[in-house]
């Protein structure tokens, strides 16, 4: 274990021995790791590791096959998936998963709403209260997308969705942030942006990040995690990771060069 | 019930459950595999013994008259795929409803200025009208028998058609994104055109086959729709394999139930829908 | 001179029961045109619309035909549902309604009312004398069979009375969902009881199927089958050679030999290009008892009470044989026994003269 | 604004004024005045059906069970000769049809999509069987009801419903009703949840919404709405039989409804009025009229892209 | 020598927006080309512009010396193009042996360099998920059999729309590394990227877009020279 985690930060989240097989295949193979509050885990593995399965299943997406996920150390794997978001446990999507019809802001105040409560009120407008979008224009601009709010959420650019998709898990203030790959397709400008802002977020929150840009990783990650096959490979501070023999032949390769 | 009845029943059941899916074979193509909510096909099966009766009163050969219908039937289905469904795959799902809703009039309309509302039968083609005693009482019609084997065969073709050949993937593709299938170089269009025929002209032949066995009446179509749609659902969206249990399953179940539960015959196929779907919401053989 | 007469006509002309429309209505226009004379110099002046067959909409399309167009007759309809959502509306108003084919009992029964009248049946009616030949036959148990719907129960139940009351004995009755025709389970089973005979109501396209099916699995000629004559009327150019032999109680048959009738054929078969059936001359007995009743108040039909009076006191001379009315409205009527042979129903002989339907329930 | 699109404001100053002095116009020839109730009954449950289908992307073919339970229900549960309060009957009757969609709903929304239409169909076609194989409830030749409830509340009575016109009014104000309901329904932060539930169900449980127990709300009220629905036909004419219940009774409405335009609510009134417009001029007309109906409403979706209110929006909308 | 693609003064609209103002550019044979821009730019709409997904108001699109403006998409793709959609474009009802089944043919000189096997041995992944849906892939899985896909079509230009997007870095050098071995066989790649250290050595020209405008065209030289100006329109 890393000794530079100060071992006085809470543990937020925690999986033990979890699997996760897909008939014969073994996305996650006895996984135990331990997520902790006000840090940014990173999680890095070539393509197929099972890096999007273990955040599926931390976010209750997928039932484990085996093994448990506590969370301030309750036992959650049981629970309804939408349960997980309300225990604080908020995602991001690989695949871009926004409400294409809705406008940005509208997409983002779906977010609010869900904790600010009310939502079997039929007869109140959704529209009177102005904290609600008070809150979504902040997360927006937080992600970098103020300029955009108006816009219908399927005429801006891939990139800009892949922006509405973290302000849309910003919006619902989560405690645990799972985010999948927030920066691919994204470029170079709207990365540094979502870094920065990641920068000033792992203080606050528990962070899990899966990403495949390297420099971000290393960049943002208090622990990073190696996954290979399903397999757990290797947990430390980035400089160990970076270093380790192992990694650099499962997934970073040799060269310098950084892609 | 003894041994010999229950058996009997058995074979009918397996028979209706044959012609069950002979009839929905075109809807598992239109709808189960292309996505296509065509709820005109019933009137297409209607048109199809309509046809088949027609041609016969005029040919006096059953077998000519079979193959008339089905040109005639894959006509009408490039004409309505080229001028009308092309249209709307664009659009939402629930505008093919409402096209094909305006179809099952027209047809019906067509039908009664055409052919007029009298019930109409087809007499069993010469070759085929013999019969295998069964029981004492009870004999079996060799046409049955032959129709029973048509569709065996047509299942299995389908079958293969669908889940082996390079056209089967296509059209599967097709469903799920039809613009990636035409960045691959593929004519989509043509394909879909072509399949939707051929959904078409299984629907008009089921009619015409089932002709000399049934009454040629209005309507007929509107009945043999829904549970067709059941057939399609129980063995799941787009599963060859899952429409061809499903339709024996149906068929099995609707006879049984016939003769043990009467009261609740009717009422039998839903039930073991829907207690399906709650078990299995996707259907038996869903992917 | 006058207004002409408004004849609201409530059949279905499309679907299953399109044929029964349409030949309902080719009678009754024949009839009429046959006795313009009568009318006393009032043209008709027909308003047809589609039931469709769909209960739910009579009533709307009754209180349409009676306060919109302000019909002086409501004809119709073919389907038991239907009648009973014209009868919410029709009972106890103004116009006169003639039923001229839907059975159901409550109609000349419990739902009877003065404006109300039918030139058809009672489903009670073609049904009943069925058991007496049945027991003459030398049938002892015997296998009832319909569709499970008001008009099947009541011609099953009529059978089983008359049937019963003699000694014989109704070993399974089978009562099949409407309106489904897969009948091949019910058939197998009918062949493992192996009954004396097997006694059917069904009408049009189910009527077909059946008699084909009964041929077809090799019934026929082993289990004598009697029916209810809707068994074979409309049907047996579809039917072929499967209903050859068929036994079937009905208040008409096409062989009735008197003038009346073979002319009523020959001029049917004339004007429509087809053979005519039961429900031509339904259609055709519902015209000639309007031209009848015109014809007596000389064409002054303003008159309700005087208007009922006339059409209650008419003898229809219709080729199925004259008739009354009962007290209840219904035709006392003959049912033959009829067989068919060479693709017509032939009449046997009288298998009840006269025979009124009991009017159960009513009150008139 | 409550009706935010201005189309939707044309057509409630038009249609409503319009349905109010209606009867003036027509106080000679009562069929019209009921022909015009029973299109706006049925439009009320074509507005529920469309909420359900357009707005919370439930699509059943199975609400038709619904409108035939309002008319047995009532039938069930009024006493047969006695005079019973319409207020009244009519809580009872969305209760117990709300109570019956809760079960039903319970089982159904497991399902989605086209399954769901199916299985929607599979719980209607039983009851359907259910009222139509059984003599109790008058089997296929359906009840007749004598009972016409009194309308007071609070000892004042507004509507006398053995009179027709009076009778129009309280469907009238029935409908309004409803679509202010709906209206309030979806503009509320309730509506907003439906919505995104549309869209993207996926995503809305990933925020953490439970999105079974909104559709089942949603079901529940659009199952009350279309008993209700049914209620009213049945006591126009007195009169309920299963047929009512028969698919074709929901794929006619769902049909309107998509010619109304899906999940637009007013659409629903356009599409009934279109479709029984239609339906009642071609068949006075000719005897074919399945043809030209089986035309016109071919044209129409070629025509319209969503609806005769997507149509009226594209061309109103854009003038703004 | 004819140009292998040539582009002139695209016009494109969605609906009433209008998101390409005259986009021109060549493509020489054998060249690999790099369209490069910040997000929303239009790269995507120019690359669809070209295949005809979405149709352009004005402007025209030759191919080797051929107008194909007026074809319809597969008419275009059957020229030998491919294409390599941004959001990979999986069918969900299709296995990954059946995605490279349905798509695998000779191009029209009747070549077929790569097989159904050879893509499977380029990406070993892909051969141990043979029987998995196209859903049922991780996103980098897709991607190489999005690749795979596109490659199985023995096209002569290769379209990749973020082709390396999600892709562990050994994996995206594999990739790098079969574009590089495509070009040297002489097929030509129009790739949409964000990696500009990659694409300066990889391509032989570049296009920059802004605002749906070509503000920088060039080869490599030149772009080495104005990597400053180029930068700053990407936001490096
Ligand atoms: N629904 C499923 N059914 C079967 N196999 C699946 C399913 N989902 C994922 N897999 C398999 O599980 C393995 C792990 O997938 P996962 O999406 O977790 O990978 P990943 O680490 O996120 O990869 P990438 O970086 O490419 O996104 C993959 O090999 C994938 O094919
Ligand atoms: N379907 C659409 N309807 C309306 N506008 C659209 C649509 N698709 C894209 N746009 C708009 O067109 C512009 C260009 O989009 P495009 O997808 O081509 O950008 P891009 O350069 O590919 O960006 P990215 O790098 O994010 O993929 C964007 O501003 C976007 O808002
Ligand atoms: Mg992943
Ligand atoms: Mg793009």
């Amino acid at each position: 274990m890393n000794t530079q985690v100060s071992l006085d930060l809470d543990v937020m989240l925690e999986t033990q021995g979890l699997c996760k097989y897909w008939g014969g295949l073994k996305a996650l193979d006895n996984i135990s790791l331990q997520f902790y509050d006000k840090q940014l885990h990173g999680i890095v593995g070539p393509n197929g590791a099972g890096k999007s399965t273990l955040l599926n299943m931390l976010c209750g997406h997928y039932k484990p096959t085996q093994g448990s996920i506590l969370h301030k150390g309750a036992a959650i794997e049981a629970i309804k998936s939408y349960a997980f978001a309300r225990r604080g446990i908020g995602r991001s999507f690989q695949k871009t998963n926004i409400y294409p019809g809705a406008t940005c802001l509208e997409n983002c105040c779906v977010a609010v709403q869900r904790r600010m409560g009310g939502n079997f009120n039929f007869l109140r407008s959704r529209y009177t209260q102005k904290v609600l979008d008070e809150i979504a224009t902040e997360a927006l601009e937080k992600v970098g997308l103020g300029h955009r709010r108006n816009e219908v959420a399927s005429h801006i650019s891939y990139g800009e969705q892949r922006q509405l998709e973290i302000a849309m898990v910003l919006a619902t203030s989560p405690e645990v942030l799972l985010l999948d790959e927030p920066m691919a397709g994204m470029g170079h400008e709207e990365s540094q942006l979502i870094i920065e802002l990641l920068k000033k977020l792992r203080r606050e929150y528990c962070i899990v990040l899966v990403e495949h840009d390297m420099d971000a990783v290393f960049e943002l990650s208090d622990q990073l995690t190696v996954m290979v096959d399903g397999q757990h490979l290797t947990t430390g501070s980035v400089d160990r990771v970076r270093d380790d023999p192992r990694v650099k032949e499962a997934y970073l390769g040799q060269g310098d060069e950084v892609f | 019930m003894d041994t010999s009845l229950f058996l009997v029943q058995l074979i009918n059941g397996l028979q209706y459950g044959l012609l069950l899916f002979l009839i929905a074979s075109g809807l598992t193509l239109v709808f189960g595999v292309m996505g296509i909510l065509n709820l005109a096909h019933g009137s297409m099966y209607m048109v199809g013994a309509y046809l088949a009766w027609y041609f016969v009163e005029h040919t006096g050969s059953f077998a000519l008259s079979a193959i008339i219908s089905a040109v005639i039937a894959l006509i009408i289905g490039v004409v309505v795929e080229r001028t009308l469904i092309r249209q709307l795959y664009r659009r939402n799902h629930l505008d093919q409803v409402l096209l094909t809703i305006g179809m099952i009039f027209v047809f019906n309309a067509l039908q009664s200025l055409l052919w007029g509302n009298d019930p109409l039968g087809v007499a069993v083609p010469a070759a085929l009208s013999s019969a295998v005693p069964l029981t004492d009482v009870l004999e079996y019609p060799v046409y049955r028998i032959f129709v029973a084997l048509l569709c065996i065969a047509i299942a299995v073709v389908m079958y293969f058609m669908i889940n082996k050949t390079r056209l089967g993937m296509l059209i599967r593709a097709g469903e799920s994104n039809r613009e990636m299938v035409e960045c691959l170089g593929i004519d989509i269009r043509q394909l879909y055109t072509i399949v939707f025929a051929i959904g078409v002209m299984l629907a008009a032949v089921a009619g015409v086959v089932a002709a000399p066995m049934s009454s040629i009446v209005p309507g007929m179509g509107e009945h043999i729709l829904i549970t067709c749609f059941v057939v399609v659902v129980i063995g799941g969206m787009g599963s060859i394999k899952g429409a061809f249990v499903a339709a024996l399953l149906v068929g099995l179940v609707d006879t049984f139930a016939s003769v043990l539960v009467p009261q609740m015959s009717s009422m039998m196929i839903y039930i073991v829908m829907a207690f399906i779907l709650l078990i299995k919401p996707q259907g038996l053989f869903s992917s | 001179s006058q207004d002409s007469i408004k004849v609201g006509v409530m059949l279905p002309f499309s679907g299953v029961y399109g044929a029964l429309g349409d030949a309902t209505r080719n009678g009754m226009k024949m009839a009429l045109q046959e006795n313009a004379a009568q009318l006393h110099g009032r043209k008709i002046e027909y308003i047809e619309i589609d039931t469709e067959a769909r209960p739910e909409r009579a009533p709307e399309i009754a209180s349409s035909l009676l306060s919109n167009s302000e019909a002086d007759f409501i004809i119709g309809p073919v389907h038991s549902g239907v009648a009973m959502g014209m009868l919410k509306v029709l009972r106890g108003k103004d116009t006169v309604m003639i039923v001229p084919n839907a059975g159901a009992g409550p109609v000349t029964g419990p739902l009877c009312s003065p404006n109300v009248f039918r030139t058809s049946f009672s489903s009670w009616q073609p049904s009943y004398p069925m058991g007496k030949v049945a027991l003459d036959k030398g049938y002892k148990k015997v296998v009832t069979m319909s569709w499970n719907y008001g008009m099947g129960k009541e011609s099953l139940d009529a059978f089983e009375e008359s049937f019963t009351a003699g000694g014989g004995e109704v070993v399974k009755k089978i009562l099949v969902p409407f309106p489904k025709t897969e009948f091949q389970a019910y058939l197998s089973e009918i062949a493992s009881i192996n009954p004396d005979a097997v006694f059917v109501f069904f009408a049009g396209g189910g009527a077909v199927k059946f008699v084909k099916d009964y041929d077809a699995l090799g019934l026929k000629g082993k289990i004598p089958l009697l029916g209810s004559g809707f068994l074979t009327e409309g049907t047996l150019e579809a039917q072929g050679n499967s209903a050859e032999g068929i036994l079937t109680t009905l208040h008409y048959a096409d062989t009735l030999d008197n003038d009346l009738n073979n002319k009523f054929r020959a001029s049917y078969k004339e004007q429509f290009g087809k053979s005519s059936d039961i429900y031509a001359v339904q259609g055709y007995d519902t015209g000639l008892m309007i031209a009848s009743a015109v014809n007596e108040l000389k064409g002054d039909i303003s008159d309700q009470k005087a208007l009922i009076k006339a059409l209650e006191t008419t003898t229809v001379n219709s080729p199925r044989g004259d008739f009354t009315f009962s007290a209840a409205h219904n035709p006392v009527q003959n049912i033959y026994l009829r067989t068919v042979e060479n693709g017509e129903n032939k009449v046997l002989e009288i298998a009840s003269p006269a025979l009124a339907d009991p009017g159960r329930g009513c009150k008139l | 604004m409550l009706f935010n699109k201005r189309t939707e404001r044309y057509f409630i100053w038009v249609f409503f004024p319009l349905a109010l002095l209606m009867p003036l116009f027509l106080a000679e020839n009562t069929f019209f005045v009921s022909k015009l109730t029973s299109v706006m009954i049925f439009a009320l449950f074509v507005m529920s059906l469309d909420y359900l289908v357009g707005r919370c992307g439930l699509i059943t073919l199975g609400h038709a069970m619904f409108y035939g339970l309002g008319g047995y229900l009532f039938w069930m549960i009024a006493p047969e000769y006695e005079a019973v309060n319409f207020w009244v009957y009519t809580f009872y009757i969305c209760t117990i049809a709300a109570a019956v969609a809760l079960v039903i709903g319970f089982l159904v929304l497991r399902t989605s999509g086209i399954y769901m239409i199916m299985i929607t169909l599979a719980f209607a076609q039983m009851a359907f069987y259910f009222f139509s194989d059984s003599i109790e409830f008058g089997g296929n030749d359906g009840l007749f009801i004598y009972v016409k409830p009194e309308t007071s509340i609070f000892g004042l009575s507004f509507f006398d419903l053995d009179n027709p016109i009076h009778f129009y009014y309280l469907c009238l104000l029935s409908l309004f009703n409803t679509l202010v309901f709906f209206r309030v329904l979806i503009r509320s932060r309730f509506g907003r949840v439906v919505d995104a539930i549309n869209e993207n169900p996926g995503r809305t449980t990933a925020l953490g919404y439970n999105i079974f127990m909104y559709r089942l709300m949603s079901y529940v009220i659009a199952s009350a709405l279309g008993a209700y629905a049914g209620y009213l036909f049945t006591l126009q004419y007195g009169f309920v039989n299963p047929s009512m219940m028969a698919w074709t009774t929901s794929g006619s409405a769902l049909v309107m409804s998509i010619l109304g335009g899906m999940g637009s609510i007013y659409g629903a009134i356009l599409g009934t009025f279109a479709y029984e417009g239609l339906h009642y001029l071609l068949e006075h007309l000719t005897e074919y009229w399945m043809l030209f109906m089986g035309i016109l409403i071919i044209a129409m979706v070629m025509i319209f892209k969503n609806g005769i209110a997507g149509y009226m929006e594209k061309l109103l909308e854009k003038r703004i | 020598m004819t140009k292998l693609l040539e582009v002139k003064g695209l016009h494109t609209y969605y609906d009433e927006s209008h998101i390409l103002h005259g986009v021109s550019f060549a493509i020489e044979p054998g060249q690999a080309v790099s369209l490069m821009g910040r997000n929303g730019m239009g790269k995507t709409t120019t690359l669809k512009s070209i295949l005809g997904l979405v149709p352009p108001r004005s402007g025209h699109v030759i191919f080797q010396g051929e107008e194909i403006s007026h074809l319809p998409t597969w008419q275009r793709m059957r020229k030998d193009i491919a294409y390599v959609p941004e959001g990979r474009g999986m069918f969900h009802n299709l296995t990954v042996r059946e995605h490279l089944e349905m798509a695998a043919r000779p191009n029209q000189k009747g070549e077929q360099n790569w097989t159904v096997e050879r893509v499977l041995d380029t990406f070993p992944r892909l051969q141990e998920r043979l029987t998995n849906l196209g859903t049922q892939l991780s996103g980098g899985e897709q991607q190489m059999l999005a690749i795979g896909r596109a490659l199985v079509t023995n096209p002569d230009l290769l379209i990749l729309d973020e082709a390396t997007e999600g892709l562990a870095p050994l994996i995206r050098k594999e990739i790098w590394d079969v574009v590089r071995s495509i070009k040297e066989s002489g097929i030509s790649t129009l790739i949409v990227d964000k990696n500009i250290q990659v694409l300066k050595d990889l391509c032989d020209q570049h296009i920059v877009l802004v605002k749906g405008q070509v503000v920088f065209s060039a080869g490599s030289s030149q772009l080495m020279q104005s990597l400053d100006e180029v930068e700053s329109y990407l936001g490096v």
